[in-house]
């Protein structure tokens, strides 16, 4: 059942169009929407072309076991999940490899943001759920996560945003989708505090020269402002529509 | 983090006035005892699976996905085609569920719902089958709840019939009958076969009140549950009581009664939302 | 292997028997022991037709980890397993989730029966291994369940009794064994607190009318009327022998 | 509820009294050292097994079941039927049993049985063979301790024996020699084919003193235990030394020598209580 | 014991000394900023496996081991052989790793070591084919770090194409092809066919300072580290970035550089130490 | 890819030469190096022939979770695990029922040995990794064990040493390698403490006859013995190595 014939795939035409309509320095469509859940205490949906990544947030809260807590601050969990049916063939529901280590680099990509300091002995969560996966799961994992935790209202030094850059062939190109992750020749997801300009994520797999990792790297951190400017706008639409409903009276709180 | 306030300021409220809100034949959302919450289905929301739906009852959220793909029956059942029901209860949907081997809620659920499909009948097995013995389409159905507001068991319930009713089998054509070998042709897709729909109806035992389709706040403080399933034909396919706590016969024949009552409403509008609400992956701004 | 031929499998004859020999409203031969182990705090093995199942009971005892504990009340926790020997095909030793189902199922059968308000921050502990099964194991458990209980001095609103009916064609039948299980129109298993009418287990599948439910129902309280019948005998040989083996010096404690 | 109190009043007692009546050369339920607990067997008691028997050896009671089905051998085996021994010890026995993952007990348990049946050649391996290198049969034999009132090692491996004894194997008629096809008669079927009649003996030291066939209250303040197994010629089979503590030379030697003395005897036991004990379901009455 | 007691001695020192140090340009250690610490490479050290070796990198310790068998190739990749990284973190190697299901960090090593592997295309796959689509062989490399003093991540690396390069593919000859069989010559060896030999640079952060092959000491207080894998062109094969902290554009720059600049006197040291250290197993001597 | 024709297979032939050239009383050579890894307390490397056993030791300390800790003594755990590699055929990771098996019986053997009294409520750990296996493998472990726990100070009634015998035909012999222990007819592995003659592991499998099991049984102990000699020989040059480590001033204690 495979689909793709590799040798006669052309992932950028003459023109400089790639597969799905874009040019290298491109990101896809992308839609934001923050705090569409109830029950979880933050929530985010990011979906980057056809990539969907739903985070939630939890905490902070009382950490048990007791002599796990850390006494200075907090500490942060995160888990990575795809759906089985996310992909063209289905995923086991249990955690493969690949989603145990995304769940460690997501995590350490999002802690240096977060202010675990304010909160010892306590622990923060947070679960992402990849609804579809189109590539780029871990740069959208991340943006959903980074808003989750804003709408969860936990302290940060900024958002974290992320985005991949990669190679096809001799041409730099922002924002894989899943074809050009699996048939390019290299793939450099980033996360960035654009806040503070520090890297939180990065990884690479496939090839790159020196001098193309440098054009990639920046072309990713150009990417990254302008998703940025995304999140805040998506941010600030959230905060206006949790005014409205607290001076409308939705909560009871506001009843008396 | 503002649902959280508004649930611990609700949750002193809640106890004290709810049973007097009871009394009056009442329920805190406003409902009355055999009211369901306002059903909204957003069909084909995932590309990649072969159907899908994503399902509200009231704010209670639950997308459900299927797999298609090709096995080997079961050599007691050459027949037959296969399908398989799981539910993964991630903390996406509550802080209540937990990463980690399966809890026994989401072992329940997902044999509840499997059981309602398997005695309806609803999937016409035998035209899963590619070659008898050898080769036949497995159905994987998966449900993800995403915002528990209660009552997981119906909304995951629609959302699976949902998810049915949207998918699509591609074309198995047969290249060497002995080998059993089988060519699938993606492009060329036809409807899932289906023969029944089987609604369920939950019921909370509060006090002495029996209410359908419980919400969150009204869970937490339910002593038991009783799940009812109705077929196409108005028979009962399905039963499962939940939690401590018990019914008295006349209970279980009042719910039995509602749920026969409430059946074709339900369905009726099942088949309305799949009809008219937007499908495929746009769907997901109407969330 | 299969063995039947379902299309050639008469469940009822011309003459309203049964494959086993029964009628309609016939119960499989019962058999009760309670407190046949030494180890356990209570015990008692029920055999309902081929259908073997052994429960035994300990606690109330001290919950770990202790954060667990419920400060109100006991929690009951229950495990319903089968031999690997007690079916045709040998069962793998892992609880399959029909098992770990069950278990829940059961518990919630038993737990309004059980004044866990006396215990607060205890537990206790349900275990029921079923030796041989032909049809009803969950019921059969629960017979032994709620003996092994009574056999522990747990104090209880009363035992809990069950058994299944079901649907054979236009018949209901109650009883079931494994062929009719298999092979029936549908199964509905009951259990009830006798002494207060709840009925604390129903579960079915297969499909009823709703007025063969009706039926169906009612010809299973009938079938737990008459064990609950029998249970309570069982009780009191079982009072009775510990009577004659205290005062008879069997224990250390009447030597002194 | 009556057993724990029993056991707690012994255990004050227990501790102190049992040296001094081990001094004396008694044990506290009587026992001379190298006695053996009376032995009962009731084979054939699981009808949908292929062969079982549960034994009590005093108030340890263990029941074992076989199962039979077919297999491929291993390929550097392909001359050789296969048998795989588990053990169960479930919180049913005893509370110090726990659900979950097998311990560490519950393997070296499976393991010294499978050892001992392996080592004395007990099953004729080659007459399980249907196919070569293609199908064989298949002989799952599985322990599960009911009440442990210790020594569980002896009482297992005269469970597993003695299900041994009582096993039958269908028929199989070859339908397809090139395929590996396969037909069972399940009314036509033969004694499983067995050799010798292992027999294990398990020791605990207490202090300086070596018992046979410790009961739990023993097994309480034990150091150590060796278990010696053997087979039809008088040789030993296996052995298995357990728990921290240790054996001086001599012990051994001793040990070794009680077993092999007393080997016939309890053999003779074994094939007479299932020559004469009730067979079939209805031994349950029995219990 | 001794070891624990000059390191909490240390310790104390440490954290107050080490900023100090690296204010005047120092490591603790003696070394330069940019510098690695010792390598030696024990190759061939295990006879059982088809390639290993021992890599000293300072006090640091790892043993990786191939192991080589038949396989059948993936089916959408049938003229390409397999191969699988693992890496076991037992407690030999630190306290701080446990016994039980693999941690984050094994996983995280292992699939970092695989990615520089699979991206410099090291194994030339296509050679491992025996019959297209049927049979291919599958290397299976294992890590064991045996001594933590830091950076395990490069010294697996080391350690993995060290293994590698001394690894020898029996001899397989198609003895039926339509059936696949295949009939293994043990005797007659080939190398491991390889094409590249990527070498990875771990860099930590402490503090505003970049340091090249953290030692344990070092790792302790660094904020987070950045792994650089270059390829026989030069190129960059693979990057992870690992630990909480952030790196700024230049950090990493400057990182690639030093990577990119070292990376051809590493890869000389490697070949020279496989060419003239002890082979086999009396390499053990020299540890 | 069987590679040895059993019935081919001689064991011993007619000069009473061994497959590896040995006699039948002979021990195969023996490595000894005791604390040869920096990070563990204790440490030891003990080679028998081919066989390749690495041990490393940590404690006493703190137990957690505090209530499995014991108030009167510490806990001995002992992990007994093989690499992937050690062996023909790869093992997967994962412990083995047979891995699991011997690191029960190691800690037996251990325990009695260690003052565990000394340390109440901590616990001890040894974990042995055997890098390769060629027959005799518990055996070595156990002597790199005993050597790994002195060299990390823990107190001992003696060291523990171990080896095997075993039957090859009619001949009973010491130390066994791999094809023997495959294709011979009885293995008895023996570990004592041989500074009290307390034997602390006995195991067999195949059989033996009564008179050839005490002769197999003193063989063992002969060989322990000549084992034990190489064992304390170890130690001393180890402890003569970390003397002139410490007057060298290596140690930073030392330096004030």
């Amino acid at each position: 059942m495979k689909e793709i014939d590799e040798s006669k795939l052309i992932l950028i035409d003459s023109n400089g169009i790639r597969t799905d309509g874009r040019r290298w320095n491109e990101l896809r469509p992308l839609r934001i929407r923050v705090g569409i859940l109830d029950r979880a205490e933050g929530s985010a949906l990011v979906e980057m072309g056809k990539t969907k990544a739903l985070a939630t947030v939890y905490g902070p809260k009382e950490m048990f076991p007791k002599h796990m807590a850390n006494p200075d601050r907090a500490i942060l969990r995160a888990a990575y999940r795809m759906a089985t049916f996310s992909v063209e063939e289905r995923k086991k529901p249990q955690p493969s490899r690949r989603e145990l280590e995304l769940s460690k680099v997501i995590k350490e990509a999002l802690e240096p943001a977060i202010m675990l300091h304010y909160y010892p002995r306590t622990v923060i969560e947070v679960y992402i759920l990849i609804l579809q996966a189109d590539g780029g799961t871990r740069t959208a994992a991340i943006n959903a996560a980074s808003l989750a935790l804003a709408d969860a209202g936990i302290p940060m030094k900024g958002l974290v945003t992320a985005v991949a850059a990669g190679r096809v062939g001799d041409q730099v190109v922002l924002d894989l989708n899943d074809v050009e992750d699996k048939y390019g020749d290299a793939d450099l997801p980033v996360a960035m505090i654009p806040a503070t300009g520090e890297i939180t994520l990065l990884q690479m797999d496939g090839t790159m020269s020196s001098d193309m990792f440098e054009r990639a790297l920046k072309l990713a951190i150009e990417g990254i402002n302008i998703i940025y400017e995304r999140q805040r706008d998506a941010l600030k639409r959230r905060f206006l529509e949790l005014k409205e409903k607290i001076l409308g009276g939705e909560f009871y709180a506001s009843r008396d | 983090m503002l649902p959280e306030i508004k649930r611990s300021i609700l949750s002193s409220l809640e106890k004290s006035t709810m049973y007097s809100l009871l009394k009056d034949g009442k329920r805190i959302d406003g409902r009355n005892f055999y009211d369901i919450r306002s059903i909204k289905i957003l069909p084909s929301i995932i590309e990649k699976a072969e159907g899908s739906a994503l399902v509200y009852l009231g704010n209670t959220k639950v997308l459900a996905g299927v797999k298609v793909s090709l096995a080997r029956p079961f050599e007691d059942m050459p027949n037959q085609g296969l399908f398989v029901t799981g539910a993964e209860l991630t903390p996406v949907a509550s802080p209540a569920f937990e990463l980690g081997p399966p809890s026994y809620f989401s072992i329940e659920l997902a044999r509840v719902v499997d059981r309602a499909i398997r005695s309806s009948e609803m999937i016409d097995l035998e035209k899963l089958v590619i070659i008898p013995g050898e080769i036949v389409w497995m159905i994987n159905i998966d449900i993800y709840p995403l915002d528990d507001d209660g009552n997981l068991i119906d909304a995951s319930m629609l959302a699976v019939i949902a998810a049915l009713m949207t998918t699509e089998i591609p074309k198995a054509e047969i290249t060497d009958l002995e080998k059993g070998k089988v060519n699938v042709i993606k492009d060329e897709k036809r409807p899932l076969p289906l023969v029944d729909l089987p609604i369920s109806f939950t019921f909370a035992k509060i006090g002495d009140y029996i209410l359908l389709d419980p919400s969150s706040t009204e869970e937490n403080i339910m002593q038991n549950r009783l799940t009812i399933a109705i077929n196409n034909k108005g028979e009962i396919c399905s039963i499962q009581k939940g939690e401590g706590g018990g019914f008295k016969f006349n209970e279980v024949i009042i719910a039995k009664n509602i749920a026969i009552e409430k059946v074709n409403e339900v369905r009726k509008l099942v088949v309305n939302q799949l009809a008219k609400n937007p499908r495929g992956p746009n769907a997901w701004e109407y969330i």
